[in-house]
């Protein structure tokens, strides 16, 4: 295996015919498949090829993985020509050469029979393929046409040479409005931590940690930078095992792996936080000393109030407390179930609290490693600018928007109006791979080339304590002739509104030039326009800068902590959309291999489905596979019921990702779209969507079906597949594998 | 272990001494077999398989002794021998025979930037994978055997190519062929060594 | 009324001349009962067909089999009709040893029942190959590949034992049919006649012929005991040899002879009375016959029943989890009304046939019959499906009912069956003539020396010897 | 395997059953794994893996609803404790995939051979030996092999799906049975790199695409027979030995936690699972 030789780009992406050494096809079947005649298969030789392609061997390139916005490095097997598996590339400090069951789907991302290979115009109100210079030309007149405030740029979170050109196009433009857009993100806790800590992005040190409560963060599967975190949590049990207690409504992945799983009523994170906070205060627990003005505060948090309200029992809530003092360094977490409120502000900073009383910060919570660019530096999405884009559309505001890596007509909650908003826009530009709902309603779609196909540089946000910037490089030539790199079409536009980009013909071009320039505090002294420079940089695939390090803060403060009284009607149900590492927002609900890997906890497939707990679902005489309407007040949904312990009575969970209209073969009209029927409520200190906020009723429909779901038996019966020793030995001994 | 070697030596030997006499080889006639390989024993009347060129293989291997390796130069790192890259045709008759209409075909696509499509002479069904590396290591390496001959291992399963104009297949290059030469030759009897 | 008069089976005074025209009479040009069954059965062997290229076309997805359900009603229905096959080798070749008089009637349907269901089941490890085009790779022949089939496993076993069993049953078959077969020729003419002189290899009835007739006869009974008793054992290897739960059980041979026989003698009694009512054969099947044939049965039946009870206590008693809570899951679970079926129908019905008013009443014996069929197919059901539904890995528990492709395959092959067994009753004799004449000789004999010795003991005189019977007329040698 | 084979093995089948080399092979290798269920978390990684390295087939909703699926390695997740009303200490994952047993059951029962042990102590399914009777499947405690029920190729990998098929390994098609290789083709690149050059495989030469992409890295793979490769050092660590199944009374040491699912069975099987671990005082 030789990773990344030195590399005349595009000779060695020449794809080998079929054939050769090539294919694999099926080989068992009747006599008939089997080929023994001769001049049957062609077999094609390269051109000229470098000295180090040889047919029949696997290379490995590295590149950057953009299935999240993690930013993972990757290693991708190219073999004539053809990428063949996507690996982590252990050279990035951020997974260490691991890996995600998205990731290791890149390849099918790149492959998906149903990608656009052809600039497409809307011409009458149907769209039609066009070529690309009428593509560009059209684009041209608009771009240069509209005026500065009236156009606008939607995408996903943006980092590196892209941010760079996107922001570059904005100015041209003379436009400020970006909307970064993601739906699963952290920007509650990076707001808390911003004003708590002083610190956005701050390193959290799982490995450090003797016990973790996470308030729904499912720190596992989707939250911050989930490969990551895994490799942290296997440091954090091993040697001396650390203790995972997980307070949520719905059992996530990470709930899944808690010692102790803690379903408290939705919404009342943030008052069990502040319960446990007040217990510690009261016992003198509390690592950092706490003015009175505090205690008297927390006072009003009493066991017998939070216990009410939560749902727990004391005793229980008594011994999360005695583990964060007695088992420390400890730390705390607030994920999606507990920030998506109206206050999640407050719960978010709650919970910070508990970090801060305990000790954490400094400890288990370090200051960021921030990357030395910023112009390279990550934008990251959020559900605020959601709402603000939504905003402008009902208010016409836009004539001409862009749509990249992002599709809120599937993703933004119909209360929001997205679909009916984008009428008014005269000029919707969809940069995009895949006819999803947003691109079949543009005005203009531009076919990308896959991540494995095109240029890119990223910096993740969430570092976990390097400074890195990760390259993606193409693995193969595009399959497709009429495909072109996000970069590519920036660069064209660019050099329609400015000369100074006339000079790059590529996106190509222009990374190797703004590489070459690249300033020493990036490059660690080396001469960045060395060649061997920009070399080492392909074989590697990382660039790992000595970053910035912040400092940390400890604001002591009670937040207001939103309680269920607030909003929870008592007849009706929590609906959590819950996030799912595999569709993640529905992004990744066209790759067939995440479909038919069933869910981690429910194991569901190739369908969505609610979650209700058995007493909840008896009430209704529900049974599994029965179809129940979902009703908030912004919409309805239909989907089966999947009857499970791991949701609290209160809840009902539907996973999001699934319910396309559109979005190809393998998305389309599967499941229902948890996402569409959330109610426009909305954190108000940060103007994040409330994900966890909507309330819905529940009613049995005359259908069922049959759920389908991996595994015949939910129990082991009696039968030691799973052995588990219980933890209190190994401790005493040192214990762990 | 002794037990299955002098099996394996008496089935080689017996099948050797059956088909020696049962199929005079004729092919091997005048390529002479390496003293350290008992011959892979076989025949196969190939067709002609046109060719988008037709290479005249005893041109470079009878007048201009050209190994091998020089054009198939994959056969010793890889699993497949490969078609040399047209690059490696032109490296020579960029000046030499230009004027022969084949090669001025060749200097087409070499101009057109193109590779010709090849069709396939010596095939296996796609759940058999054959290595050429390990044969030329065993056989050519190992063997200390002189490079420059190596004609004649090749030509155990190609036949004698310096015969041909355009390769054919003249060994049936089926599963019986393998066996018996696996045998012989003392070849692993894996299943998993080929079948995957 | 003495005891051979009470017990005879048959009517000794029998003219040779009607037994020839009653046999005869039945194999004339079908009448419309015979079409419309034969067209019955080729409907259900066309669905079957339809099925199985169906099931070619698109693989055995369509069978509705997966993960835990490799095997299903395929191989239950296979063991079933490999099962019926045992009693006509019973019949034929061990009551034969033993010279039971009375199997003479019957023996021969039974024997081709043998034949016919072998044929059946020789299909279904077929039909339920993944790459059945590839079959013959289970035989051992000299490819230059050099490589062989697994002579360890027990499917290999089945093919050799089967083939085996088929020849051989079909051998038996046809060498018993000889002297019928002259019969036949010489009262046919046509085709017939040729067809039949062919079968009857010349056969004129001389004392040589006899002689060797009877030798090669004796000689195939005694080779096709153990053959048969063998070909079921294997067959239960299939399971035995296994670790599954259920399947791996000592007592498995045994029991599935037992069983074997057990379908058998319930197919001899449907078919029995089937002839019998529609041949109008009371002469020679007599209700005396049916008694036997019940009392065979029942005895079968309980030793069945003993074997099936060992095997759940040995299960019951034994420290196997696996086993134990397969056997409650199949007495409880989703099976459990299969399961009892099996149970009422195979050990509880045949006591029935206790009562001697029901053993002598043909619609009770045919509906009995047909009741102990059922419980012997769930037998083979129970054997195969529960075991994987529930086995070690609970992860993987299923529970299947088979498909539409499934059951048309099992449903036409009892169709194919029903086929060949009509054509058999139109072309080749379905009763044995000559051995009906042969007991009807015997008989009367038995009771005139009953009436001289009777007359003997009135005059105190020494007790006569045996008689000469009539050179030529068949019954002589080994008699 | 020729006839001679046959005989060799057939007479020295589970031959000195107490020995080291329990079997009837002479070993080269004997690869193996061993899986620590307290840091799998059950995410799936490693099966999607397995689906891009081996070519495996997506059935889609309706076959996998018939239960057709094509998982070779599958996480099983179980709850453990039913009367709870909450499953308060999470759920049981365990990736299952098949176990490569030394005395596997599936070996002996296949009609055509065409399962058998190679040197590398691995069970092989060799595809276009197999003739599809099922049989191999059926006597698998573990149920972990797959059958090709259907032909998946066009539904499974359409244009342009079919180009990421590894050329390594051959597709299936239907009526094969199919089932983890432990990554043969993994193992034999690096078979062939090591003789390349010129010297013996070595720790860590070769991974599989599960224990590559595990983000826990709770998957371990490599030789069990050479002494200081990671696996042989978990095995012993954790008191699990190759060959029969031998009842042990107590854990010397608390911390050991190996075992081996249906040791019972005394099919020697070559992965080691580690307990689990729960704190039980929280």
């Amino acid at each position: 295996m030789m990773k990344g030789v030195k590399v005349n780009r595009r000779s060695f992406l020449k794809m080998l015919g079929w054939g050769g050494a090539g294919t694999a096809l099926a080989g068992c079947d009747m006599p008939t498949t089997v080929t023994l005649e001769e001049g049957k298969e062609e077999v094609v030789s390269y051109l000229s090829p470098e000295e180090y392609v040889i047919p029949g061997v696997g290379v490995w390139y590295a590149s950057t993985c953009t299935q999240c916005d993690a930013g993972c490095g990757l290693h991708g097997r190219v073999r004539e020509g053809r990428a063949l598996k996507l690996e982590g590339n252990p050279d990035s400090p951020l997974n260490n050469g691991k890996s995600c069951m998205m990731g290791q789907s890149g390849v099918q991302t790149h492959y998906n029979p149903d990608r656009v290979t052809s600039p497409m115009m809307r011409k009458g109100n149907s769209l039609q393929a066009v070529s690309w210079d009428e593509a560009m030309a059209e684009l041209g007149k608009q771009v240069s046409s509209v005026s500065g405030d009236r156009f606008a740029f939607v995408s996903g979170s943006l980092s590196g040479h892209q941010s760079v050109l996107t922001s570059e196009l904005l100015s041209k433009v003379g436009s400020k409005n970006h909307f970064a857009y993601e739906t699963i993100n952290t920007s509650i806790w990076q707001a808390v931590s911003k004003d708590l800590l002083g610190d956005a992005m701050p390193v959290i040190r799982y490995d450090k940690a003797g016990v973790i409560l996470s308030f729904g963060a499912d720190f596992l599967a989707t939250w911050m930078s989930p490969v990551h975190n895994a490799g942290e949590y296997a440091k954090f049990r091993q040697g001396e095992r650390g203790v995972l207690v997980q307070v949520e409504p719905k059992m996530t992945l990470t709930g899944g792996n808690a010692d102790l799983w803690v379903p408290a009523a939705p919404g009342t994170e943030g008052v069990l936080a502040l319960g446990i906070a007040n217990i510690i205060v009261s016992r003198g627990w509390n690592k950092v000393d706490v003015p009175a003005s505090v205690k008297t505060e927390l006072a009003q948090y009493d066991l017998n109030k939070v216990e009410k309200i939560t749902g727990i029992q004391g005793s229980k809530i008594k011994r999360i407390a005695s583990l964060l003092s007695e088992r420390g360094p400890a730390l705390v977490l607030a994920g999606e179930s507990t920030v998506g409120q109206a206050k999640g502000y407050e719960a978010a900073s709650a919970v910070m609290l508990l970090n801060i009383i305990m000790g954490s910060v400094g400890t288990t919570i370090e200051p960021s490693v921030s990357f030395p660019e910023n112009a390279l530096a990550a934008k990251q999405g959020n559900t605020s600018s959601l709402k603000a884009f939504a905003q402008g559309l009902s208010d016409s505001k836009y004539d001409v928007v862009f749509f990249y890596n992002s599709n809120p007509i599937y993703s933004a909650p119909e209360a929001l109006g997205v679909e009916s908003g984008l009428d008014k826009v005269k000029f919707k530009v969809a940069l995009t791979m895949f006819p999803d709902e947003t691109a079949l309603k543009a005005d203009l779609v531009l076919p990308l080339n896959s991540a494995i196909e095109d240029w890119g540089t990223h910096v993740a946000a969430y570092q976990g304590g390097s400074a890195t910037m990760s390259l993606q490089q193409p693995l193969m030539e595009p399959l497709y002739k009429e495909t072109k790199g996000f970069g590519d079409i920036m660069i064209a536009l660019l050099s329609k509104l400015d000369e100074g980009y006339k000079q790059f013909p590529d996106y190509y071009a222009y990374l190797r030039t703004s590489v070459k320039n690249m300033p020493a505090e990036l490059t660690g002294g080396a001469l960045a326009s060395d060649e061997s420079f920009w070399n080492g940089l392909l074989q590697k695939g990382v660039l790992k800068t000595t970053g910035v390090t912040g400092s940390l803060t400890a604001t002591l403060a009670v937040a207001k902590v939103g309680t269920p009284t607030d909003h929870l009607d008592q007849t009706s149900l929590t609906l959590i959309p819950s996030a799912r590492l595999g569709l993640w927002d529905g992004r990744h609900a066209n790759i067939p291999w995440l479909q038919e890997a069933p869910d981690q906890i429910s194991k569901v497939v190739w369908d969505s489905w609610a979650e209700m707990h058995p007493h909840t679902a008896a009430e209704m005489n529900l049974k599994n596979g029965d179809i129940v309407k979902i009703e908030s007040k912004s919409g309805s949904i239909e989907t089966q019921v999947a009857i499970t312990k791991a949701i609290h009575r209160g809840a009902i969970s539907v996973p999001m990702g699934q319910g396309h209209k559109e979005y190809g073969r393998y998305a389309k009209q599967t499941g229902a779209n948890s996402l569409s029927i959330l109610d426009p409520v909305f954190d108000h200190k940060t103007g994040e969507l409330a994900t966890h906020a909507t309330q819905v009723k529940v009613s049995k429909t005359r259908k069922n079906q049959i759920l389908i779901k991996m595994g015949g038996s939910d129990v082991q019966m009696g039968r030691s597949f799973v052995r588990t020793v219980s933890a209190d030995q190994l401790r005493r001994t040192e214990g762990g594998a | 272990m002794t037990a299955t070697k002098k099996m394996k030596f008496m089935v080689s030997v017996f099948a050797f001494a059956v088909f020696a006499f049962v199929l005079p080889a004729t092919s091997l006639a005048d390529l002479p077999v390496p003293a350290h390989i008992i011959p892979p024993v076989g025949e196969h009347s190939g067709e002609h398989v046109p060719q988008p060129i037709d290479f005249p293989h005893d041109r470079h291997v009878n007048d201009m002794k050209i190994n091998c390796m020089y054009c198939h130069t994959y056969a010793r790192r890889s699993a497949v021998a490969g078609i040399p890259p047209t690059s490696k045709c032109m490296g020579c008759h960029k000046m030499i025979a230009t004027d022969k209409p084949r090669i001025q075909k060749l200097t087409e696509y070499w101009e057109k930037g193109e590779s010709p499509k090849w069709k396939k002479v010596h095939d296996v069904p796609d759940y058999v994978h054959f290595s050429h590396e390990k044969h030329i290591r065993k056989f050519v390496d190992k063997a200390d055997f002189p490079v420059e001959d190596v004609q004649q291992v090749c030509g155990l399963c190609h036949g004698e190519v310096k015969a041909m104009t355009v390769a054919e297949k003249v060994k049936p290059l089926n599963m019986g062929f393998c066996v018996r030469c696996h045998e012989a030759n003392d070849g692993p009897g894996d299943c998993w060594k080929c079948h995957k | 009324m003495s005891q051979v008069i009470q017990d005879k089976v048959i009517d000794e005074n029998l003219k040779w001349s009607k037994i020839n025209h009653d046999l005869i009479r039945t194999m004339e040009t079908p009448g419309k009962m015979w079409w419309t069954a034969v067209l019955v059965c080729v409907a259900m062997v066309a669905c079957a067909v339809a099925a199985e290229i169906y099931q070619y076309k698109y693989g055995l997805g369509s069978v509705g089999l997966n993960n835990p359900h490799m095997w299903d009603m395929y191989i239950a229905t296979f063991v079933f009709w490999i099962g019926m096959s045992h009693a006509g080798t019973l019949l034929s070749a061990i009551l034969h040893i033993i010279h039971a008089q009375w199997r003479k009637p019957i023996y021969r349907f039974a024997e081709a029942m043998t034949t016919f269901s072998l044929m059946t089941a020789g299909f279904f490890p077929m039909i339920h190959l993944g790459r059945v085009w590839n079959l013959y790779w289970v035989l051992p022949y000299v490819s230059d590949r050099g490589i062989w089939p697994n002579f360890r496993s027990p499917l290999v076993w089945d093919a050799f034992a089967i083939s085996t069993y088929l020849s051989a049953s079909a051998l038996f078959l046809v060498i018993g049919m000889i002297p019928d077969m002259a019969v036949l020729r010489d009262h046919t003419k046509g085709w017939r006649k040729k067809v039949y002189g062919l079968m009857a290899l010349g056969w004129r009835g001389d004392d040589r012929q006899w002689r060797n007739f009877r030798r090669t006869y004796m000689l195939m009974a005694c080779f096709l005991i153990p053959l048969a008793i063998s070909v079921h054992s294997i067959v239960s290897s299939d399971f035995a040899m296994s670790i599954m739960p259920g399947w791996h059980i000592t007592s498995f041979p045994p029991y599935f002879v037992a069983g074997a026989l057990y379908s058998g003698c319930a197919a001899i009694m449907t078919l029995f009375v089937v002839l019998r009512y529609f041949y109008r054969w009371e002469d020679y099947m007599t209700k005396n016959i049916m008694e036997k044939t019940c009392k065979l049965t029942f005895a079968i039946a309980m030793v069945w029943t003993y074997l099936n009870l060992i095997e759940f206590s040995s299960v019951w008693y034994g420290h196997n989890v696996y086993d134990k809570e397969l056997l409650i899951d199949k007495a409880t679970g989703p099976y459990a009304a299969v399961f009892w079926t099996m149970i009422i129908c195979g050990m509880v019905a045949p006591f029935g046939l206790v009562f001697q008013s029901w053993r002598r009443h043909m619609p009770t014996m045919f509906v009995m019959s047909i009741v102990l069929q059922i419980s012997m197919f769930t037998e083979r059901w129970m054997i195969v499906a529960p075991t994987l539904s529930m086995s070690h890995a609970p992860h993987q528990w299923d529970i299947l009912w088979g498909s539409v492709i499934e059951w048309a395959i099992v449903f036409g092959s009892f169709g194919w069956f029903s086929l060949l067994f009509l054509l058999f009753c139109k072309f080749l004799p379905a009763i044995s003539t000559y051995e009906v004449k042969e007991l009807c000789f015997h008989l009367k004999h038995e009771i005139e020396e009953e009436k001289r010795e009777a007359e003997q003991k009135a005059k105190n005189t020494s007790a006569a010897g045996s008689q000469q019977p009539v050179s030529g007329s068949p019954g002589l040698e080994g008699a | 395997m020729s006839l001679s084979n046959i005989l060799d093995n057939l007479s020295r089948f589970r031959q000195d059953a107490e020995s080291e080399r329990y079997g009837h092979h002479d070993y080269e290798h004997r690869f193996g794994m061993a899986i620590d269920l307290d840091i799998c978390i059950g995410c799936n990684a490693c099966s999607t893996a397995c689906y891009a390295e081996n070519n495996l087939p997506v059935v889609g909703k309706d076959y996998f609803e018939q239960g057709q699926a094509m998982h070779w390695m599958r996480i099983e997740r179980y709850w453990d404790d039913e009367e709870l009303e909450h499953p308060e200490r999470g759920a049981s994952f365990i990736p299952m995939m098949c176990q490569q047993c030394g005395a596997a059951t599936c070996e002996p029962v296949c009609p055509v051979a065409a399962t058998y042990h190679t040197p590398d102590g691995l069970n092989a399914q060799v595809y276009n030996r197999c003739i599809g009777s099922r049989y191999c499947s059926n006597n698998c405690p573990f149920r972990v092999r797959y059958f090709n029920f259907w032909s998946f190729y066009e539904s499974s990998w359409p244009e342009p799906l079919n180009q990421q098929l590894n050329p390594d390994l051959s597709v299936r098609d239907k009526g094969v049975m199919e089932k983890c290789t432990f990554c043969i083709q993994r193992i034999r690149v690096a078979k062939d790199s090591a003789a390349r050059e010129e010297r013996n495989m070595i720790d860590g030469d070769v991974i599989t695409a599960c224990a590559q992409a595990c983000p826990t890295n709770a998957i371990v793979f490599g030789d069990t027979m050479d002494p200081t490769s990671q696996v042989s050092l978990a095995w012993k660590k954790h008191e699990v030995k190759r060959g029969p199944y031998t009842h042990k009374e107590a854990k010397s040491d608390e911390e050991i936690r190996g075992y081996r699912v249906f040791d019972e069975l005394n099919v020697d099987p070559s992965v080691m699972y580690l307990e689990r671990v729960r704190d039980s005082e929280v």
